[in-house]
């Protein structure tokens, strides 16, 4: 009986890890066969399918109780705030590059 | 001893910046009066020994009570940020017009440098009436560059340009500190920002010996530092012209093309490997730790002349 | 041990304070309570030692020419104020004594849910001190308390590493706290405890963990790239390779504004038990006051920016974060609001705390409207790094957050000790706390106006008129915070038996011994009414006297 | 045995779920650590390009990718421990926790490889002898050493966890089938998991 169990468990646990390996086998290929932006945004859509697929599949966050959904969701967004107002200020900043002046003055 | 609470009122922006404080230090007034109150009134009133009759307060009442404060705040709230901002964004472009003046930080001292190329230290002078933008950078840590008769301030980052622009408006020598944190003798990085009417501001430079502008120091750097080696009109090694190179586009080796900007110009002194122009040898020595940054800008500012005397301006 | 008999009942068991007298008994216990106490006892140790630092500063700056200490050593002392008085008073101050000792006894509760990881975040929170002091006798640390690059991971020759290191260490210390506090909240609420029923100290803890625990990581990782900047060499902010020092500051501060909220909001918690208990009457708002302590602990992770508007950030960001600056003015003021208004109607007395809670509400008040000053951005570059900031957050962190933990100390020290303390002494400290408080730090605003940048170690003389103010006033502020130290030292030995409830306060946390019993209750109370009941909804609020009568919050059957 | 029910619960479901929300509350504020992190990856990242690309063809490929099937199947195994732990199965249980304890220390020992290669190659940010001439370059190798230093920091803490747990299971010192002890371990060391998702394309591949 526990031998079985140990079996189907092991089963699970290597079919999930075949799984995983599929997915990183993607990502790079993508990377290296791929060109430009997509080379960039496929690995790390991958990425994101793999922990996802983690995160359901070992930390059975579909079991998760509401205290922990609350703040796994609330880091999240308060990571997304982190970037988001981060970049505000980065991508509309005026960069001139030290020392020098930027426009002609005569 | 002085009592005074005010610190000299000597730009435009500090004009607008006064308004705009002590239409906020009244608006404080007004809430810290009524909160003031509120407490004080209720504090005596209801204290426990007077024998004032107790009621409860009904729930419909309170919420309509805490609506209204609700409201209230949050009116205010948007308003002094759509005043305040209204302002800010007037400030944010200089015009165009502007004199423009190069400061240096270091620890713990100002480098400023006058648009005809006179230099002085922990010292400014400059003329009322007119737009003067600061290009400000530090050779160090951050520094901050403050006049408070100004009501300016703006952090002076290493690594990066950081500009400020002020109008003086009433002559006269007001205090210049740096206000970010920057090591031992912080406290002393001071200076004097000296604001004269134009005639006498045009009289203080005269007095003052000629400065070498900045295009005239890349000039003369141009030859020590070896660049005239190479990118002299006569000389024998393949490197490309200068005369008219400013602002043009340039195709590089790789396809890509660039614009010849101030930019472009450092990175090619400083990194000569990364773009090369199209039909050239990467055979540009590097440059980094050879020159400091002051030169590099010198550098700059020559090549730009050249460009601007291949237009006939 | 005690022992329960069938029905549920402790017999004779001694308080928490009698269970055992070995220092063992002390320094390995998983008591809540005691652990409250070890925390309250290294935190005024580090009280004093900040306060010694901002003693000489004040000295310093009496005379305008830097002649006391040298500049080197006074830009020790004021990072020495800093780091000792942010990380390892303020942040800790209320959560981890009043909060540890207080949490599970306001919600009925026998221990937090992990009592040994509450044991565990002191012997951090210890650690992490000693390494600043470390650093500190070694010889001190002169980047300040914000560890801007590059000046710190470049530049400083002083013990930055260690230091960075101690806050770091500290900062899980905070983390294991607000983790603690969270699930305790979440599964110890005593039965019939509703979350709408919960004391708004509570909710107050409640949310600084929260607060804590999602923000505290970002302070860890900017020190710890500082840290590696520092001994490895890595580039991360060095401009010399493409790194930018504004960067390191939108990461610090992504933490320490959070920080600010983490600092005021268990005061806020404080004072509204303080207020209700002495004006006789039910908090004002009580859901309005729960949503402002929540809105105000998520709207502080939007705001850090304000701290950055003449750093050379864009003027797009600026805007953004002066918006969402102005909006966070908006659950504060409700809160000053609703304080105000639970006065109303009242059978008011002016114990200490009482004194301490009104004096905080006033200094929060303007401490909360110069924050608008701060956060509109013309404004603000004027005033940056100016003593107008430094007047700024001493008057919300100073007066606003050391008045409720002292109101807060005041309330529950017969709770905590079982004794009462000189209430005439501790009225006059209050009052001379107060007025101190405002000598010492109103003049800043004005030197701020005259444009006296913050971190000077001389100064031009037109600014010397309202230093001396300033540093008079921190004597009488120094000899006001020393004087409970002495009454509240005297009342533990000569000081009357309290009772268990000597304010006829309506928490759980009256309804059992002062002290309590280690196991804080005799049978887990059961909650059948809402919180500050201290007249029924359709009733007048009544004098103290009149309370006697009044059917207790929960019946006490047994579970 | 020893007591499963800690004070001051009453309940072992209770307690339960109160370890597992515990664990996951920290996990939320691991995500904000390593977040700082990234921020300061892809802001350079946008600024500097071409140094990344040209720096991250120093990085060794082979070796991340070994490094991603390992903690990939540690990850896969610790999964195993906790389900096999709940079924109370004690022998199952250690070899899935020593199974875990061996790839993961291999993952080190790769890791180990990996920085000695990137020494020789004076793979160093400020090293005069730094391969890759380009600006950014060597912004993009401190972020490698950062992010992988503080990640493998976070692997020693979980190996030590889990050798701890091998004993403590083995010698039955702790109520490992009734608490959350192993499905607290486990989530630990999945996120360490995820977060090394997130790096190996970062470091190994995009812009490759």
């Amino acid at each position: 009986m526990a031998r079985r169990t140990t079996f189907r468990l092991a089963g699970r646990a290597v079919g999930a890890f075949v799984a995983m390996l599929l997915l990183a086998a993607c990502s790079i290929a993508a990377a290296l066969l791929l060109d430009g932006l997509a080379a960039s945004v496929v690995p790390l859509g991958v990425a994101v399918i793999t922990a996802g697929f983690v995160a359901i599949a070992f930390m059975e966050v579909r079991k998760m109780d509401a205290v922990s959904a609350i703040f796994a969701g609330v880091a999240v967004c308060f990571l997304a705030v982190l970037f988001g107002l981060t970049f505000t200020d980065e991508l509309t900043r005026a960069h001139i590059p030290a020392g020098f002046e930027a426009r002609t003055g005569d | 001893m002085n009592w005074s609470i005010t610190p000299a009122q000597a730009s435009t922006q500090a004009v607008a910046f006064d308004q705009l404080f002590w239409t906020m230090v009244g608006f404080s007034l007004c809430v810290v009066t009524l909160v003031g109150l509120l407490i004080f009134v209720f504090s005596l009133r209801f204290r426990a020994r007077t024998g004032v009759p107790r009621k409860t307060v009904a729930t419909l009442e309170s919420r309509r009570v805490e609506i209204f404060w609700t409201a209230a705040t949050a009116f205010f709230a948007i308003f002094f940020f759509w005043y305040t901002s209204t302002v800010s964004l007037d400030a944010v472009e200089a015009p165009p017009d502007a004199m423009e003046y190069h400061v240096e930080a270091k620890q713990w001292m100002w480098k400023t440098r006058h648009p005809s190329g006179v230099r002085e230290i922990n010292a400014m002078h400059v003329p009322t009436g007119r737009p003067v933008t600061v290009f400000l950078n530090s050779q160090d840590v951050i520094h901050s560059f403050y006049v408070p008769a100004f009501r300016i301030k703006k952090d002076v980052v290493p690594g990066r340009t950081s500009t400020v622009w002020f109008e003086a408006t009433e002559p006269g020598t007001y205090p210049l500190f740096c206000t970010e944190y920057c090591g031992t003798n912080h406290a002393v990085m001071t200076g004097e920002v000296t604001v004269m009417e134009p005639a006498a501001y045009a009289r203080w430079l005269e007095t003052r010996a000629e400065g070498e502008t900045l295009a005239a120091e890349g000039a003369r750097l141009f030859t020590s530092a070896g660049c005239s080696g190479c990118h002299a009109e006569a000389s024998d090694v393949h490197a490309p012209p200068l005369t008219g190179l400013f602002g043009r586009d340039i195709p590089l080796e790789d396809g890509r093309t660039v614009t010849a900007d101030a930019a472009y110009i450092r990175d090619a002194i400083l990194l000569p490997e990364r773009d090369v122009a199209a039909g050239y040898a990467p055979i540009m020595p590097n440059f980094t730790g050879i020159l400091e940054d002051g030169e590099v800008e010198a550098l700059v500012a020559y090549i730009r002349t050249l460009a601007l005397e291949g237009e006939g301006r | 041990m005690s022992s329960t008999d069938a029905e549920g009942y402790i017999a004779q068991e001694p308080d928490y304070l009698g269970a055992g007298h070995t220092v063992r008994s002390w320094l390995l216990t998983t008591d809540h309570k005691r652990i409250g106490i070890l925390y309250l006892v290294t935190l005024l140790f580090f009280f004093l030692i900040g306060g010694a630092a901002a003693t000489f500063i004040r000295l310093e700056l009496a005379t305008p020419p830097g002649d006391l200490v040298t500049a080197d050593t006074y830009n020790r002392l004021f990072t020495l104020h800093g780091v000792i008085m942010v990380w390892f008073f303020l942040v800790p101050a209320v959560p981890s004594t009043l909060g540890n000792f207080l949490l599970p006894l306001a919600i009925g509760a026998r221990d937090m849910a992990f009592p040994k990881l509450n044991l565990l975040s002191w012997y951090i929170n210890l650690v992490g001190g000693l390494l600043a002091l470390a650093a500190l006798l070694l010889g001190g640390v002169d980047t300040g308390w914000t560890f801007y690059t590059p000046y710190s991971s470049l530049y400083s020759n002083s013990y930055v590493t260690l230091a960075a290191l101690g806050v770091f260490i500290a900062g899980f210390s905070t983390i294991a706290t607000g983790l603690n506090f969270i699930v305790t909240v979440h599964t110890q609420r005593c039965e019939g405890l509703t979350w709408m029923r919960l004391p708004l100290f509570v909710w107050a803890l409640y949310a600084t963990s929260m607060v804590i625990v999602l923000a505290t990581p970002a302070l860890a990782v900017a020190l710890a790239m500082v840290v590696m900047e520092r001994v490895f060499a890595l580039g991360l902010f060095d401009p010399a390779q493409g790194g930018d020092p504004i960067l390191f500051q939108h990461i610090f501060w992504f933490y320490s504004h959070p920080a600010v909220y983490i600092m005021i909001l268990p005061g806020f918690g404080v004072v509204t038990e303080v207020l209700t208990c002495f004006s006789r009457r039910k908090v004002f708002g009580y859901e309005a006051m729960v949503f402002a302590i929540l809105g105000i602990a998520l709207f502080g992770f939007f705001v850090w920016g304000h701290h950055m508007f003449v750093s050379g950030q864009s003027a797009y960001a600026s805007l953004i974060f002066s918006l969402l600056s102005f909006l966070i003015a908006i659950p504060s003021a409700i809160k000053v609001f609703n304080w105000s208004a639970t006065l109303y109607g009242g059978h008011i007395t002016f114990e200490a705390s009482m004194l301490y809670a009104l004096g905080f509400i006033g200094l929060f008040t303007l401490g909360g409207l110069t924050g608008l000053f701060l956060a509109s951005v013309p404004i603000d570059v004027h005033m940056h790094d100016t003593y107008f900031v430094t007047a700024h957050f001493h008057y919300i962190m100073v007066g606003g957050m050391v008045s409720a933990f002292f109101a807060g100390l005041h309330f529950w020290w017969p709770k905590i000790t079982g004794r009462m303390y000189s209430e005439l002494w501790a009225r006059l400290a209050a009052l001379l706390m107060f007025l101190g408080f405002n000598f010492t730090f109103f003049p800043q605003f004005i030197l701020g106006y005259m444009g006296m940048p913050r971190r000077y170690h001389s100064y031009p003389d037109e600014f010397e008129m309202w230093n001396v103010l300033s540093s008079a006033g921190a004597v009488i502020l120094a000899v006001a915070y020393l004087m409970p130290f002495v009454y509240l030292g005297l009342s533990v030995y000569r000081g009357r038996r309290a009772g268990d409830n000597p304010w006829q306060a309506r928490g759980l946390e009256w309804q059992t011994a002062s002290p309590p019993p280690r196991e804080n209750f005799g049978p887990l109370p059961v909650v059948t009414r809402e919180p500050y009941d201290y007249h029924r909804s359709d009733e007048e609020p009544s004098a103290r006297e009149g309370d006697l009568d009044f059917p207790n919050r929960s019946d006490t059957e047994t579970r | 045995m020893p007591e499963a029910l800690h004070e001051p619960f009453h309940d072992i479901g209770k307690q339960r779920s109160a370890e597992e929300a515990g664990i996951w509350i920290f996990l939320a504020s691991e995500v904000i650590f390593f977040g700082g992190l990234f921020l300061g990856y892809a802001v350079y990242r946008l600024r500097l390009p071409e140094g990344y690309g040209a720096a991250m063809a120093e990085t060794n490929l082979t070796l991340g990718i070994v490094n991603t099937a390992l903690l990939l199947a540690s990850s896969a195994t610790m999964a195993f421990t906790v389900w096999v732990g709940r079924e109370g199965l004690q022998r199952a249980t250690v070899t899935g926790l020593i199974a875990t304890l061996a790839l993961g220390t291999a993952f080190l020992a790769v890791k180990g490889v990996e920085y000695y290669e990137d020494i020789r190659h004076h793979l160093i940010p400020g090293h005069p002898d730094f391969p890759v001439d380009v600006p950014g370059a060597e912004m993009f190798f401190s972020f490698y050493w950062a992010m992988t230093g503080l990640h493998g920091l976070h692997m020693a803490i979980g190996l030590g966890i889990i050798a701890w747990t091998v004993h403590a299971v083995r010698s039955d010192r702790i109520a490992w089938r009734e608490t959350a002890h192993l499905h607290v371990v486990g989530l630990y060391w999945n996120l360490v998991d995820v977060v090394w998702i997130f790096l190996f394309p970062l470091l190994y591949l995009v812009g490759r």
